[in-house]
């Protein structure tokens, strides 16, 4: 293992303090327990909305900490969920009258500390909601099971829920679109080289050289299945076939394509993906009215991408388009 | 034959060397079938709980320290096995109410409350593949010794006939197409492995076994 | 190798396809020579700034086209400064009376083949001049050899001469300015794994398990030295110390911090990377004023870094800040 | 003895072959001193001179067939390879003007012609590790022969003796430190391998030599 670290135990606590310093004008650090809060939380009257998870993903979440997105993001070790106090800290540095909302990835430990936070705010007597983000359709849905994974759509669902806290929505609005959004969207992945987690020391999985793991999470465990390298017309076909097919989304629909890297993909070969997306949506009769493209929720080093769509109405779009300014993401003014 | 909290708080320290000692094995397994990171999430856990104890003294009865040995798990592991690990050893506490002196009969019904406990927060069954395939028939064991041996079996014998249990329990997910936490994402190509919480189910019961 | 292409051959056409779908808003894409053009040009009496070089270093360059810094980009082959008809046709779309700055970096095929189009520009009564930018102190300059390469200075050239066509400067003037930043600008980078040229099949060079390569370019060249890896304080220090003591940069001095992955180093590692050389920077008495931090100018998927140091004034802080509207970098309106 | 431009023309799409068939050797010999590119570039430029050769067909002169070569190679081919190499042949054709025949002393006047033309693009001197290795003996050779047996060498003769030449002036590379091109940024630790651009011009000579 080669990384640009000084030891695996202090990785998170170290990169948030070079985050803290290259984006002091949007976002502040508190360590022990880590959080990255809005530079200027609490922002009166606004619903809190707060994201977070494992570290590893960057720049989800902490890079999309500011005004138009995330009030908080809760980092925890490198794959591993915070704990409930660094989420009630999150709570605690951003969260007023109008409530917060958590936006939860679906794994079972992100679930159950973010519930215990919820919990525990509640106690407080503090207005929490929080709402599960199932966005990767590579993973069968079933109540028997842990679920689906929630994967490349929570950018968009933090993007889109932060624009509403922005203009005042309230936090029954702002829940009930989330429920809109996480209904709407849906996503899958491909890996092409494991990832190397700093505190393991070696690659995750084992991968050969003709070989990519379809539908990969973005933790390094192993996808769905193993299948033979293809040429990227047909690996993008079959990722955009397995996401269009799961909604459905239908000849009409109007979306949003996010093209994402894992993050060892360069953009060279993203960008070819990307227009071989959306000539495939337009084969489909689907049109791509907003897009995304770059590396927002990577798994460390690994090689892969994955392709998310969200169908689109004038609500959803206008928050899209609304101003944000975080690390990662910025527009408007 | 039965165990203070200065007890307790030796177990728990020899839970931690023996998590530190098994910490790669863990993460190999979780590496696997996961994210790589089960042995490292339990190494952090247990060695704060070695500084709480360190810094707080040993509380007073033994499910006051298993007490903070719960809310440490919780607010330092992450992950999914914080909270579970976290609610077990919360119940487990609870169950023991202040007494000052825990026995064969008590500890039996620890590891049922902890075992409850996994099962609310994680809602898995025996079978799903997960540390529930462990601790259930660990638990079983324990009140089978504790009830049938009445009088005689002491704390460590209990928990000893759990941990012989849990191993097998733990050697029993292999086989199994998990149906929870991480691993269910992998769903046939899983099979084969060990689930990592089972095993640190069982090794944590041995060892709380050697000290008590 | 295992890439998501579909061949070797097509990598950058199709690639750029995918660009120009993705940002239609802020720029067009012309193919057979390949150039990626403003949406909006020919800017009405705006000097053009054009910049180009290889492909395989995005989004350097096509990603700083739009509003506020590049007027065209013009990509070649991967790792292959692109044919002078090329740059010739970015001129074309983008040049008007105000003239144009050719950036260009200094590599041997880049001048040589900027330097034939700009002779051709100006046979044909345009008003064209080109700068060298050779910031990477890991080579040794002198004019025997082929002197040092243009690395991720670049990007603060491009951004700062940008800034000043937008504001209206005159030819002569953004070429000062342009020769100003150059004279203050370094940088040196390392690389932890080594990058895959898609028609070369094959790493670009073989890094043992524990080895870096200190001073390396980005192109896959092998570096200034094979260095046994270290933790991230020696290394950042080590990258840091050649960078400010070649100028040198002294106590006192204020300065833009760009700290660049090479693309296969997760922002993880780059933001504590960050971290780091912020701290070692205020060791020295030398205030960071500005920085940027991200994969900025990569080579390929290839894992590692790069340093680069500017040091400011109240202008080049004032073009820095002014606002730009592209793909990889937006702030301001 | 001496060639009209179908001979040029073919010597050409010779050279075009050669390229092909040593494609992968010479991204080899640049990817472990440079960028892994060359191979890459003259193909995909002597790919595009065979093109350009179809689609306008053979023109009047051996000067026109180079000069065509030469536009082709410097907008197809980009890196430093497409500049050095387009120079050379621009120089070659120049100097044949619009003759009609090309005979031994033409050929090497046109190869001294295209030396000039590299070394006053790049600045290179032997023994700096670049094509000029290759060319300047080649085209001593050329004169030499084309001087001493004035009358009896015919093109091809001249061209074998530059491709010898080159063949040696090539393998000198291999020990010297580079001091243009991009090996330089290597120093030191590109001593022991062979410049790509000196080895690509040896093997055009003795293509070109083939069919001439
Ligand atoms: N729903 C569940 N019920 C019971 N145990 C579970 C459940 N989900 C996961 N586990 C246990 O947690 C272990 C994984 O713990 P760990 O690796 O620390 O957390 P994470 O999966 O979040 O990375 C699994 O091996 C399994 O035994
Ligand atoms: N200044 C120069 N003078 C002469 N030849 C040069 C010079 N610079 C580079 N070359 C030649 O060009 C060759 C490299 O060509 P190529 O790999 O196609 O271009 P690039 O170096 O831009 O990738 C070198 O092997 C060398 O022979
Ligand atoms: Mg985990
Ligand atoms: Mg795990
Ligand atoms: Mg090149
Ligand atoms: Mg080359």
């Amino acid at each position: 293992m080669k990384k640009i670290i000084n030891d695996p135990s202090t990785v998170v606590a170290q990169s948030l303090r070079g985050l803290a310093l290259a984006h002091g004008d949007l976002l502040r650090v508190e360590q022990d327990p880590a959080v990255v809060v809005r530079a200027d939380a609490p922002v009166a009257d606004s619903v809190a909305v707060i994201s977070g998870g494992g570290s590893g993903h960057e720049p989800l979440h902490g890079g999309f900490v500011g005004p138009g997105m995330l009030h908080a993001a809760v980092p925890g070790a490198v794959f591993t969920s915070p704990t409930p106090d660094a989420v009630q800290a999150a709570v605690a540095a951003t969260t007023g009258d109008a409530g917060a909302l958590l936006i939860v990835k679906n794994y079972t430990g992100d679930v159950l500390n973010f519930e215990t936070a919820a919990e525990l705010a509640a106690a407080d007597g503090k207005d929490v909601r929080s709402v599960v983000i199932d966005d990767d359709v590579a993973v069968a849905d079933s109540t028997f099971t842990a679920g689906r994974r929630g994967v490349g759509g929570t950018v968009l669902l933090e993007k889109i829920t932060g624009a509403a806290a922005e203009r005042g929505d309230s936090l029954d609005a702002v829940e009930a679109l989330a429920r809109k959004v996480i209904g709407q969207v849906r996503s899958i992945g491909v890996a092409l080289t494991s990832p190397t987690v700093p505190h393991a020391g070696q690659p995750s999985f084992d991968l050969g050289d003709g070989e990519v793991e379809f539908g990969i999470g973005i933790h390094g465990e192993p996808g769905r299945e193993r299948i033979p390298a293809e040429p990227a017309d047909a690996l993008v076909e079959r990722l955009l076939a397995a996401v269009v097919e799961d909604l459905p989304y239908a000849e009409g629909d109007e979306v949003l394509l996010f093209t994402n890297s894992m993050g060892g993909t360069p953009l060279l070969e993203l960008y070819l993906a990307h227009g071989i997306a959306e000539r495939l949506l337009a084969e489909r009769g689907i049109t791509v009215r907003r897009r995304l493209v770059g590396p927002y929720v990577t798994s460390l080093e690994m090689q892969g991408m994955s392709v998310t769509l969200l169908r689109l109405d004038e609500e959803l779009t206008e928050l899209w388009d609304a101003p944000v300014r975080t690390a990662a993401l910025r527009w408007g003014r | 034959m039965t165990c203070g909290a200065t007890e307790v708080a030796a177990a728990l320290r020899a839970a931690a060397e023996a998590v530190t000692e098994h910490r790669d094995e863990l993460v190999e397994l979780d590496r696997v079938i996961g994210d790589a990171d089960h042995g490292e999430n339990l190494e952090r856990g247990f060695a704060a709980i070695v500084s709480a104890l360190d810094t707080t003294g040993i509380a007073a009865t033994p499910g006051a320290v298993l007490k903070l040995a719960a809310t440490t798990l919780i607010s330092k592991v992450g992950g999914a096995a914080g909270p579970l690990y976290g609610t077990a050893f919360l119940r487990a506490a609870t169950a023991l109410g202040d007494h000052a002196e825990l026995d064969a009969a008590g500890t039996a019904e620890a590891l049922r409350a902890a075992l409850d406990g996994v099962r609310a927060r994680g809602k898995a069954e025996t079978g799903d593949a997960t540390m529930v395939d462990a601790l259930a028939p660990a638990v079983t064991a324990a009140e089978d010794l504790a009830r049938q041996a009445s009088g005689t079996a002491g704390v460590r014998q209990v928990l000893l006939a759990a941990a012989d249990a849990a191993d097998a329990g733990a050697d029993s997910t292999a086989p199994l197409v998990p149906r929870k936490g991480r691993a269910s994402y992998l769903g046939e190509r899983a099979v084969g492995h060990v689930d990592p919480g089972a095993r640190s189910t069982a090794l944590l019961l041995r060892a709380l076994a050697g000290r008590a």
